[in-house]
């Protein structure tokens, strides 16, 4: 066993002896931290990587940054925020890369940016919806999706247009799932202090949440809101259906995670996913940018499916670092880090800046366009959804359906 | 109302943890060992089921002994391959019975977990309803057309099995090496295929078990860990071994949980089981239905 | 005040009574025989005695301090050392560390431990084995082991169940031998067996159970001649 | 006489442990160099593992669980009282070891299966109790906590020092009378009590001893990684020490030290080929438990014995 670990640590040594004497035709080395086997999404890390590789081919096509070409190097994360730490810890050490994205989950960002901060990499939050990602303020993490406070803000928008007394929300027990549900919480107080609005934390690795369900049989609220990541969502939901209690002719069920995005939603949920109300950051007819077509058309000749949000958040994460590089004309984090956060950013979701003010929003992408739509058939596509707000479309419940019971 | 929902709701809970449980007892009243590869089995029969009648187009009632089969197949291997040593001279090893068994079917259990995770892939899949009723009321409770039938299925299982262990030639001498290997084996009793017999019978159930819930718990390589889980609670409270034990342990547990989740912790239900098994096990070491054996 | 004394114990499982209120006193230094036909409570009676089964009622009394609601290493501990019928020893460890630990247990300090068990070592001919792990030691080998497990710390009284059962011959004399030779310093025995000769020559007193209660107590060729102690062992055929 | 056989193993062991301390010579990057410094934390579990299963003969199924909890029981003060983690390490050991001891004392009355089915419960429920009590753990997401150390090399060598400390620990206690009674209790419980051993005392004891290690090896690993999640107490990570200690030789004190050296640094050449690692090892443990249920150590031995012959 003597010789095996020489060998190994011969072979380490080489590696980090390589990647030192770096010369310019080196290609720059991107780091991806995705979840490519469970428990985490790796629904959500595929979608991740896919979008990911469609910019990287783009960009070299067009002969690179820097005249060098784009590598990306991935880790899986697994979804938890040890291995997202070792994974971060991975790619910067070993990998060698000038930047790490691609996160999708709130409980690994927040263990990976403790990561880049140590060792100073700029770090773009992918998918991390939680407050407490921006709260701790880490000038080295900019973040390219939504954040819980502004959902809040829109979702109880809705919530008063549908004439809610009482909403009880189902959050999953993790940062992003009780942070979604404490920012409505807050939005409630600030906005619409007449509803009466109480939240129930759901276990990730839950099978049957009958017993949380069964008391609003009993008495029934308004609105269902959910704040919970699938596999677990997919069975509230249908277990809320299979109780008769939401969606139904006495209350909504409001999802808040875009989960009709997921491309294995209608696989595992059938009827109790007919009149759900959606928050989500994409529907078909939103205006985007060509950039956002091309890669949508790229996206669905690869893969056979339609682009999601995700997509266009994780070619953002990296469109956003491969733009700062040009800017800084360096890898150099301090220099990328000082332009990323003097960016004028050209994404696929539009053109954003950078939010300086701290708290929720801070090195935020402002604005992020959303949309609130119904589904009001099984098995529907999002395009066919109906939507009642969006970009230009101004929230109006008047078309919405409920069901007969 | 709520109560009768509990009640009812804790009721169906607590018959389908014993689909689990009971095939867990009988493989410990037989061999004295945990097989701890038992949710695997449960795993399996999940994925038989879903993956025959997703990707295969067969007809849900057919892939429900399909997967029955499966749990079947793979527990009667696990015995060939693995437990035959315990019966055939263990005592001359470097490890033990305990050990060796304990050792083997926790490996076993990581084994197919990994596999599935690998040739299969991680993502969860939900089963076809046998009956694509996905809500009906039931007097007081709702609930959907595969919990009914998933209910009567176990229900009706769970009799035959006690049917086939007390009448049974094969049952009869089930019990036998249960009570005593030593002398059942002198009165001419196959031990073994007694065993393999038990093993094949708790694979089977869990294979069943699995199909049944698929639809209502979706399939995923770790799926089985938990319901594994439940049924070490209770074979140790229905008293380690005895069939009837475990089936009112489970009943109690699947109630239990309901209730406690309202009115006690939602949060905190899975622990209510860990705790009574700890309270029984300080008054009531042989657990709640078990009987003190000789130990020399 | 004898030895050991039992008196009205009584034990059973379920209907059956394996132990029906059995009293007998064992006197210091004497060596006493146990016999009685298959079922017929000896063994249970001796799990009562070393602790391993609590009587259900009775009492057993060892030097005169009660030990029935004892636990066997407490009354192990306090001096009553048993065989079983089916060898047990330490099966990963060298028939040495198999005497040590007894020894150990049983209140020796490491010294007098290791210096008793070389004695016994040689006393009980194991010398070409004592560092052989005890598994792998023959029958007879691991009977003699445990036997010498027993005598440590020289116990009140050693209870011995089927010592001779499928032991070689000349083991058997080695084991005879040694009982004898110790019975000789005044050592106290209560030997359970089914081999009558040994019995026989061994044992000056004999008791005899039968269904769970003592049938027989008096000299062994007395026992032997009993009718009641024939019929039990025939099954009743030759009754007057 | 297993006395010799132990000191050699002792000694083997602590050439093992000095070759490791060699290594940072070799190779500087901070990522290797974590990688022997978890193998180090796995080899922690490992020997305290051993001394219950290898040489005491009881199973649990709560290693990982209870590395879980003193990493907890560290993270926790350090978080909510901001304790510093000098002094939340002897807090995990007295914590770990205390909960192990009214564990054990409930379980270690039973003979046979009951410790791995209670244990493998105890460890399942308190990884859902700590992921749920979000307001308090902050569940799944894990507790920040403070490093004992900058310098990531002093945490190699602490690591180091700490396992020559256990191993000498194991190694003498193994020679006292402890060490005979726990060897016949996993031998022969009946007969160890009859020849006068406190069966009860001493598993508990033993159990004890073990889980304070765990408690131990998690609190340093929490200061190491600087993050404590529920994420330590899975199932598999249990799973990979059984792997460890039995294909490096369950029951013999440089075993464990060889198996999670191998295993911890072969899963992560594995990692690379597709995360084949624990399919590999199940199966590799099936194979030695079935057939080398001596495990590496053992056919090392073998290897030796012939050559002179």
């Amino acid at each position: 066993m003597k010789t095996r670990h020489r060998l190994k640590f011969l072979g380490a040594a080489l590696i980090a002896a390589a990647s030192f004497s770096a010369f310019a035709a080196d290609p720059i080395k991107i780091g991806i931290s995705i979840t490519q086997s469970p428990p985490g999404s790796v629904v959500q890390g595929t979608q991740v990587k896919d979008a990911v590789e469609i910019v990287k081919d783009m960009v070299n096509k067009q002969g690179g940054v820097l005249g060098r070409q784009i590598e990306l190097v991935y880790e899986d994360n697994q979804g938890i925020p040890e291995k997202g730490r070792a994974a971060t810890e991975k790619l910067i050490t070993v990998g060698k890369v000038v930047a790490v994205t691609g996160s999708h989950q709130s409980s690994v960002c927040l263990a990976e940016i403790e990561v880049a901060k140590r060792y100073n990499i700029p770090y773009v939050n992918t998918n991390c919806w939680a407050d407490s990602v921006r709260l701790k303020g880490y000038p080295q993490v900019f973040n390219a999706p939504i954040y819980s406070t502004r959902v809040a803000e829109s979702v109880v928008e809705a919530l008063l247009k549908l004439g809610t007394k009482r909403a009880v929300m189902f959050c999953e027990n993790t940062d992003y799932g009780i942070g979604a549900a404490k920012a409505i919480g807050e939005a409630i107080k600030a906005k619409a202090p007449g509803i009466d609005y109480k939240y129930e934390t759901l276990d990730r690795a839950g099978k049957d949440f009958t017993p949380a369900i069964l008391p609003l049989r009993a008495n029934p609220p308004d609105v269902v809101l959910l704040a919970m990541l699938p596999p677990p969502a997919y069975i509230v939901m249908n277990q809320l259906y299979e109780q008769g209690v939401a969606p139904s002719a006495k209350t909504w069920l409001f999802d808040t995670a875009g989960l009709a995005d997921y491309p294995d939603f209608w696989a595992n949920v059938k009827e109790a996913g007919k009149y759900m109300l959606n928050f989500a950051l994409y529907h078909p007819q939103m205006n985007l940018p060509k950039l956002a077509t091309d890669i949508g058309q790229t996206y669905t000749q690869r893969t056979k499916n339609d682009p999601n949000r995700l997509i266009y958040q994780a070619a953002d994460s990296l469109l956003f670092i491969i733009d700062a590089i040009k800017q800084a004309k360096s890898t150099d984090a301090d220099a990328m880090i000082k332009a990323m956060a003097a960016m004028k950013f050209e994404g696929t979701r539009g053109t954003f800046t950078i939010a300086k003010d701290a708290g929720p929003k801070f090195q935020q992408m402002v604005d992020i366009p959303s949309v609130i739509y119904q589904i009001t058939e099984v098995g529907q596509s999002t395009g066919k959804t109906l939507l009642i707000e969006g970009p230009g479309v101004p929230l109006s419940t008047a078309k919405l359906m409920k069901p007969a019971k | 109302m709520l109560n009768v929902d509990l009640l009812i709701n804790g009721l169906i809970i607590g018959l389908f943890y014993a689909l689990m449980a009971v095939g867990l007892t009988l493989i410990f009243g037989i061999l004295k060992v945990v097989n701890f590869a038992h949710g695997e089995f449960y795993m399996v029969g999940t994925y038989t089921y879903t993956l025959v009648a997703l990707k295969l187009g067969v007809d849900p009632w057919l892939a429900l002994p399909l997967a029955a089969g499966a749990g079947a197949i793979v527990g009667s291997l696990t015995e060939r391959m693995l437990m035959r040593p315990l019966y055939s001279g263990y005592t001359s090893w470097g490890m033990l019975k305990d050990e060796y068994a304990v050792v083997v079917t926790f490996a076993l259990s990581l084994l197919l977990v990994n596999l599935v995770d690998k040739v299969i892939g991680p993502y969860s899949q939900r089963g076809p309803a046998l009956i694509d009723i996905t809500r009906m009321s039931l007097g007081p409770i709702m609930l959907s057309g595969q919990k009914l039938i998933a209910t009567a299925v176990a229900a009706a299982t769970i009799v035959a099995l006690a049917l086939f262990i007390r009448y049974s030639f094969w049952g009869r001498q089930i019990q036998a090496v249960a009570q005593n290997r030593l002398g059942a084996s002198l009165a001419g009793i196959d031990t073994a295929k007694a065993s393999n017999i038990v093993f094949t019978l708790s694979g089977a159930l869990a294979g069943l078990s699995g199909a049944l819930l698929a639809p209502i718990i979706n399939a995923s390589p770790d799926v089985g860990s938990f319901p594994a889980i439940k049924s070490y609670v209770i074979v140790v409270l229905g008293g380690m071994g005895s069939i009837v034990g475990s089936i009112a342990a489970s009943l109690t547990l699947g109630v239990l949980e309901g209730f406690g989740a309202v009115y006690i912790s939602y949060d905190y239900r899975d622990t209510f089981g860990l705790v009574i098994l700890m309270l029984v096990l300080l008054v009531r070491p042989q657990g709640l239905f078990g009987e003190k054996g000789r130990d020399v | 005040m004898s030895c050991l004394s039992i008196s009205e114990v009584r034990k059973s499982f379920g209907g059956l009574h394996a132990v029906d209120g059995v009293s007998f006193d064992v006197d210091y230094g004497e060596l006493i025989g146990l016999i009685g036909p298959n079922g017929s409570g000896k063994t249970t009676l001796l799990n009562i005695l070393s602790g391993h089964q609590p009587p259900d009622s009775g009492q057993v009394l060892l030097d005169g301090r009660p030990i029935h609601r004892l636990k066997p290493e407490q009354i192990a501990q306090a001096g009553l050392l048993r065989m079983f019928q089916l060898t047990r020893v330490f099966r990963r460890m060298s028939a040495f560390d198999n005497l040590l630990t007894a020894g150990r247990a049983l209140g020796l300090d490491h010294a007098e431990a290791i210096a008793r068990a070389r004695q016994l070592i040689e006393e009980l001919t194991l010398t070409r084995v004592r560092d052989l792990d005890a598994g792998q030691l023959s029958g007879g080998q691991q009977k003699l082991l445990e036997f010498g497990c027993c005598f440590m710390r020289p116990p009140k009284i050693a209870l011995l169940d089927e010592p001779f059962a499928a032991v070689h011959p000349t083991m058997k004399e080695t084991l005879a031998g040694f009982i004898r030779k110790h019975h000789a310093e005044g050592q106290t025995f209560l030997i359970v067996s089914h081999d009558m000769p040994v019995i026989v020559e061994l044992c000056p007193r004999t008791v005899c159970m039968n269904a769970g209660s003592v049938i027989a107590d008096e000299l062994t060729r007395a026992v032997l001649n009993d009718p009641v102690v024939i019929e039990a062992y025939l099954g009743g055929e030759v009754a007057a | 006489m297993k006395t010799d056989r132990n000191a050699v193993e002792f000694r083997l062991s602590l050439a093992l442990l000095a070759l490791v301390a060699l290594i940072p010579a070799a190779v500087s990057n901070p990522y290797w160099l974590g990688v022997i410094i978890v193998s180090m934390y796995f080899a922690l579990l490992a020997a305290g593992w051993n001394l219950l299963a290898g040489y005491t003969g009881q199973f649990s199924m709560a290693p990982a669980c209870f590395a879980m909890i003193g990493a907890y029981a560290s993270g926790l003060l350090s978080y909510h009282w901001n304790v510093s983690p000098w002094i939340g390490l002897p807090a995990a050991i007295i914590v770990s070891a205390a909960i192990g001891m009214v564990l054990g004392r409930i379980v270690m009355r039973l003979r046979g299966p009951y410790l791995a089915l209670t244990t493998l419960s105890f460890a399942e429920i308190m990884r859902l109790v700590i992921g749920n009590s979000y307001s308090f753990t902050r569940g799944d997401l894990g507790l920040n906590v403070p490093g004992l150390f900058d310098s990531r090399l002093v945490y190699y060598y602490v690591f180091v020092g700490v396992l020559v400390a256990v191993q000498t620990g194991l190694f003498l206690l193994l020679r006292t009378k402890a060490g005979l009674y726990l060897r016949a209790i996993r031998d022969d419980e009946i007969a160890a009590a009859s020849r006068g051993v406190d069966v009860v005392f001493w598993k508990t004891a033993a159990f004890t001893m073990s889980t304070a290690m765990s408690g131990l090896a998690g609190a340093l690993y929490g200061g190491f990684s600087q993050l404590v999640s529920p994420e330590l107490g899975l199932i598999a990570q249990t799973g990979l020490v059984i792997c460890m200690v039995v294909i490096g030789g369950i029951g013999s004190l440089i075993g464990p030290l060889l198996g999670a050296f191998l295993v911890y640094a072969s899963s992560e050449a594995l990692r690379e080929v597709g995360g084949v690692q624990l399919i590999v090892f199940s199966f590799l443990v099936i194979v030695f438990a079935r057939f080398y249920r001596e495990g590496l150590w053992g056919l090392a031995k073998r290897a030796f014995m012939r050559k002179p012959a």
